[in-house]
C-alpha cells in the first residue's frame, strides 16, 4: 500500500532504499517484504493498526462481496479457523484484524498475478471479539466483520 | 534450524489449491513458562512470499497472532503441471526458510 | 481418615468383608499395587493420593454399587462431618462465586501450591444460560435459586452437596469439595451466592 | 508430495455432518436471536472442526520423526532401521497397529513408545534416563520421542488395530489396565470412569468418550496419538494417559511404566477391529 511504502521510506534506510528503488534494483513488493510493518502489526488499538497499514483515514465500505467464513463458535482460541474471499475486482490486499487481541493486525497477505484473492489461515483469539477483514481494491477500502465466540475448554486445561 | 515446510498443490481444472503448513513456535511473547515463570521472549514468522516459477505472486506480513503451526491455504489460476512454487518465511529472529514443491 | 473405623464398623455391624474383601479382591489389589510402584509424587500431588479412605475403599470394591446398608452407614458418617457455616451465614459474594464456577484449575501437579484451587462447576453443570461452555456430568443447575427458592432447608441440602456430595449420594461422580479441603468455607458459601443469589447470572 | 484422497474423503463427510448438525439446529430454533442454543453451539463446534481438520500439523512431526528414524544418533551412531517394532528389523508400516504386545527381548508388555524408548537405549545407546527425562515437548523444548511416534502411528494409517492378546503377560496387562480404569483414588476421587464410562456427556463443550463402550473407544483410540490444537504440539498416548492423570488430580505415572502400558493395552484390546485413522486433530 502507498502510504506503507511512504512510511517505510520515511523511517531508517529510507535514503538507501530510496535509491535502489530508483535503480530499478528492488520491486516495490521486495521492499515492502524486507520491512516489516511494526507500527501496523504492535498498535495495541484497531485505529492504530489501520493508521500502519495506511487505511486510517479512508473510510472503508462494508461489502457483501468480501467474505469471511469461520465458525460462530470456537472450541479453542489457540487456532481459529479464518477463511476470506475477496469478490470485488481488482483486489490487491487483504488485512485481518481481530479487535480485542493485544495486537489486532493478525495478517497482511498482497497478491499478484495468478494467485486469487483470498486466503485460509487460523489465528489465535485472546477472547471473544468480532473479526474484521479488510481489502484493498483499484485504491478502495472494504470491509466486512464477522464475531467470533471463544469458548473455555475442559478441566481447566 | 527450521523443519522443512509441507506445501499440497491441488489441481483442479486449471486452478490450483495450494495448502501450507509451517513448523514454527509462534511466541506471543505474552505467555509465561509454566517452570520459570520467566516471560517467552517473542519469536514467531513476520513475513512469507510464494513465487510461482520465479516470479512473486504473494508478499504476506503476519503478526504474533498467527497460531502456532500456521497452516494456509491459498487459489491460484491457470496453474498446469511442471508449475513450480517456491514459499520462503523470515520470523523476528532472522531466522528463515524457504521450501517449494512442483505440481503434479 | 475413617478407613480403620469405618472398615472396624461394617465388619463387625454388618459383618460385611471390607478390609478383607479388599484383600481378597484380587483386581483391585493388582491395581492398587501397580499404581503405588508406578506413580511418583510431583508438586502438591503425592503419594498419600493412593490412599484410600473409606469411602473410596467402598467405592472402588463394590464398583460404585456397595449393598445399600454400607451406604447408609458411610454415608450417616460422611454428612455428620460436614461442617456448616458460621451462623448459618450461607451466601457470600456471586461475582466471586461465578469466578470459582468457571475455574477448574488447582490440585494438579503442575499448578503448583500457590494456585487457587477452582469449583469446577462449569466442567460438569450448567449455570448462567450466557456460559454456552457447560459440561453434562452433573444435573443442569440453571436458574437454581429462581426455582427452587431459598428455604433454610435447600440452603443447608445444597451446602452439603457441595461440601460433600458422597453425604447424599456415596458413590457419586462429584468430588467432596468441602471434606477434602479443596474449597474452604468462604468460597463455598461465594459459589452458593452464585446458586441462590437473585442477581446472579444463574438466576437471570 | 501425494495427493489424499483419504484425508478429502474424511474432510468431506465431516462436512456433511456439520451441515447436518447445522441443519438440526435451524429446525430447532429460529437463528440469530440472543444466546446459540445448545444445538446452535454444537453445529458451530462441528463446523470449527471441519475447517480444522484438513490440513493437520500433525504432518510436520511425522515428517521429522521419518528424518530421526534414518538418521545415526545418539553414542552410537546407529539409526533406527534396525529396530524391531513387532513385524521385524526396520518395519515400520502397521506395526503401530499391533501393539502393546508382549516383546521377548526385553520380557515385557510394551507400546509403541515403550518400544521405540527401547531401540534407542539398545541400538542407540541413550540411557533410558535421558529418554524419560523430559518425554513431553514443549514450548522450548521439541521432543524427539513425539516425532519419531508421529512417522511410526503414521505408517499404520489404514491398518487395522489388532494388539496381540495370545500371551498370559499380554492378557494380565489388559486385565490391569481394565482394573486402573476403575480405580477412584485422590482428593476428588475420580477414576477413568468418573468422565468416560456414559454416553454422550460432556466436560465443557468436549464430549468425552464412554471408553466402557466398544464402539467409543474404537473411534478415540484410532485418532490417538494426535495433534492438540489447544497446546500446539503432536501428542502421544503416553502423554494422554498422563494428562488424564493430571487432571484426575493423581500423583504422576511414570514415563513408560507398567501401569501407563496397561491401560494403553486396555483401550488398543478393546479397539481391536477398528481401522487406524490417526493422527487426528483434538482439541
Amino acid at each position: 500500500m502507498d502510504e506503507l511504502r511512504r512510511h517505510i521510506l520515511k523511517s531508517g534506510g529510507g535514503a538507501a532504499l530510496a535509491l535502489l528503488l530508483g535503480a530499478g534494483l528492488l520491486r516495490p513488493t521486495r521492499v515492502l517484504a524486507a520491512n516489516w510493518n511494526a507500527p501496523a502489526f504492535e498498535s495495541k488499538d484497531v485505529a492504530g493498526a489501520l493508521r500502519g497499514l495506511g487505511a486510517g483515514a479512508a473510510q472503508a465500505q462494508a461489502s457483501a462481496d468480501l467474505k469471511l467464513d469461520a465458525p460462530e463458535i470456537a472450541e479453542n482460541g489457540a487456532v481459529v479457523p479464518l477463511e476470506i474471499v475477496s469478490k470485488i475486482p481488482n483486489t490487491s490486499a487483504i488485512a485481518v484484524l481481530i479487535e480485542k487481541n493485544p495486537q489486532p493486525l493478525a495478517g497482511h497477505f498482497e497478491f499478484s498475478g495468478p494467485l486469487l484473492p483470498q486466503v485460509s489461515l487460523r489465528v489465535k483469539m485472546a477472547e471473544t471479539s468480532m473479526v474484521r477483514v479488510l481489502a484493498l481494491a483499484g485504491g478502495k477500502y472494504y470491509s466486512s466483520s464477522k464475531e467470533i465466540k471463544v469458548t473455555a475448554g475442559g478441566c481447566g486445561g | 534450524m527450521a523443519d522443512p515446510m509441507k506445501i499440497r498443490a491441488r489441481l483442479a481444472g486449471d486452478v490450483a489449491d495450494l495448502r501450507v503448513l509451517m513448523a514454527h513456535p509462534m511466541e506471543t511473547g505474552q505467555r509465561k513458562d509454566a517452570r520459570s515463570g520467566q516471560p517467552i521472549p517473542p519469536h514467531f514468522i513476520q513475513k512469507f512470499s510464494i513465487a510461482l516459477n520465479g516470479t512473486h505472486v504473494l508478499e504476506a506480513q503476519t503478526g504474533m497472532a498467527v497460531s502456532r503451526n500456521p497452516v494456509f491455504g491459498f487459489k491460484l489460476a491457470g496453474i498446469k503441471a511442471g508449475d513450480k512454487f517456491t514459499i520462503t518465511w523470515t520470523d523476528n529472529h532472522g531466522e528463515t526458510r524457504s521450501d517449494e514443491t512442483v505440481v503434479a | 481418615m475413617s478407613i480403620r473405623i469405618s472398615v472396624a464398623i461394617c465388619a463387625l455391624l454388618l459383618g460385611l468383608p471390607c478390609a478383607p474383601a479388599l484383600a481378597d479382591d484380587a483386581a483391585l489389589r493388582t491395581a492398587l499395587e501397580a499404581a503405588r510402584r508406578d506413580f511418583e509424587a510431583r508438586g502438591p500431588a503425592g503419594l498419600d493420593r493412593l490412599d484410600l479412605d473409606a469411602v473410596q475403599t467402598v467405592c472402588n470394591r463394590w464398583a460404585n454399587n456397595p449393598p445399600s446398608e454400607l451406604q447408609s452407614l458411610l454415608q450417616a458418617e460422611q454428612l455428620a462431618a460436614v461442617k456448616y457455616p458460621e451462623g448459618g451465614n450461607y451466601l457470600g459474594d456471586w461475582k466471586k462465586g461465578e469466578a470459582l464456577a468457571q475455574s477448574g484449575r488447582g490440585l494438579t501437579w503442575s499448578d503448583g501450591a500457590k494456585v487457587a484451587t477452582g469449583g469446577n462447576c462449569y466442567n460438569c453443570h450448567e449455570l448462567a444460560s450466557t456460559e454456552l461452555a457447560y459440561g453434562t456430568l452433573g444435573p443442569s443447575l440453571a436458574r437454581y435459586g429462581q426455582r427452587r427458592g431459598r428455604s433454610p432447608d435447600l440452603l443447608r441440602y445444597t451446602w452439603a452437596k457441595i461440601y460433600n456430595a458422597k453425604a447424599s449420594s456415596l458413590c457419586s461422580n462429584m468430588p467432596r469439595f468441602g471434606h477434602s479441603g479443596a474449597l474452604g468455607e468462604a468460597q463455598i458459601r461465594h459459589i452458593m451466592a452464585y446458586l441462590f443469589d437473585p442477581q446472579s447470572p444463574v438466576n437471570r | 508430495m501425494k495427493p489424499s484422497s483419504r484425508k478429502t474423503g474424511r474432510r468431506a463427510q465431516k462436512l456433511l455432518r456439520a451441515g447436518a448438525a447445522v441443519a438440526a439446529a435451524l429446525a430447532v430454533a429460529g437463528a440469530g436471536a440472543g444466546q446459540p442454543t445448545a444445538a446452535e453451539t454444537q453445529a458451530e463446534i462441528e463446523r470449527y472442526r471441519a475447517m480444522l481438520a484438513e490440513d493437520n500439523p500433525a504432518e510436520l512431526y511425522a515428517a521429522r520423526g521419518e528424518e530421526l528414524w534414518n538418521t545415526p544418533r545418539g553414542p552410537k551412531q546407529a539409526a533406527l532401521a534396525g529396530c524391531d517394532l513387532g513385524l521385524g528389523p526396520g518395519v515400520v508400516a502397521g506395526a503401530y497397529a499391533q501393539t502393546p504386545r508382549w516383546f521377548a527381548d526385553a520380557g515385557r508388555v510394551m507400546d509403541i513408545e515403550a518400544r521405540l524408548a527401547w531401540c534407542m537405549e539398545t541400538l542407540q545407546g541413550f540411557s533410558a534416563a535421558d529418554i524419560a527425562a523430559r518425554p513431553f515437548g514443549s514450548e522450548d523444548h521439541k521432543s524427539d520421542m513425539e516425532a519419531l511416534v508421529a512417522y511410526v502411528v503414521t505408517a499404520s494409517r489404514g491398518y487395522p488395530i489388532a494388539p496381540s492378546q495370545k500371551l498370559p503377560q499380554e492378557r494380565a496387562a489388559y486385565a490391569l489396565g481394565k482394573s486402573l480404569f476403575a480405580l477412584r483414588a485422590g482428593p476428588y476421587d475420580f477414576s477413568c470412569q468418573t468422565c468416560h464410562s456414559q454416553d454422550g456427556k460432556r466436560i465443557r463443550l468436549q464430549e468425552l468418550p464412554n471408553l466402557t463402550r466398544r464402539e467409543d473407544v474404537r473411534r478415540a483410540y484410532t485418532g490417538w496419538p494426535a495433534y492438540r490444537v489447544s497446546q500446539g504440539e503432536f501428542r502421544t498416548m503416553q502423554w494422554r494417559i498422563n494428562d488424564c492423570f493430571r487432571q484426575q488430580r493423581f500423583p504422576q505415572p511414570k514415563y513408560l511404566s507398567e501401569t501407563v502400558n496397561a491401560l494403553i493395552t486396555y483401550l488398543a484390546v478393546e479397539a481391536t477391529g477398528a481401522t487406524y485413522n490417526g493422527p487426528a486433530m483434538k482439541r
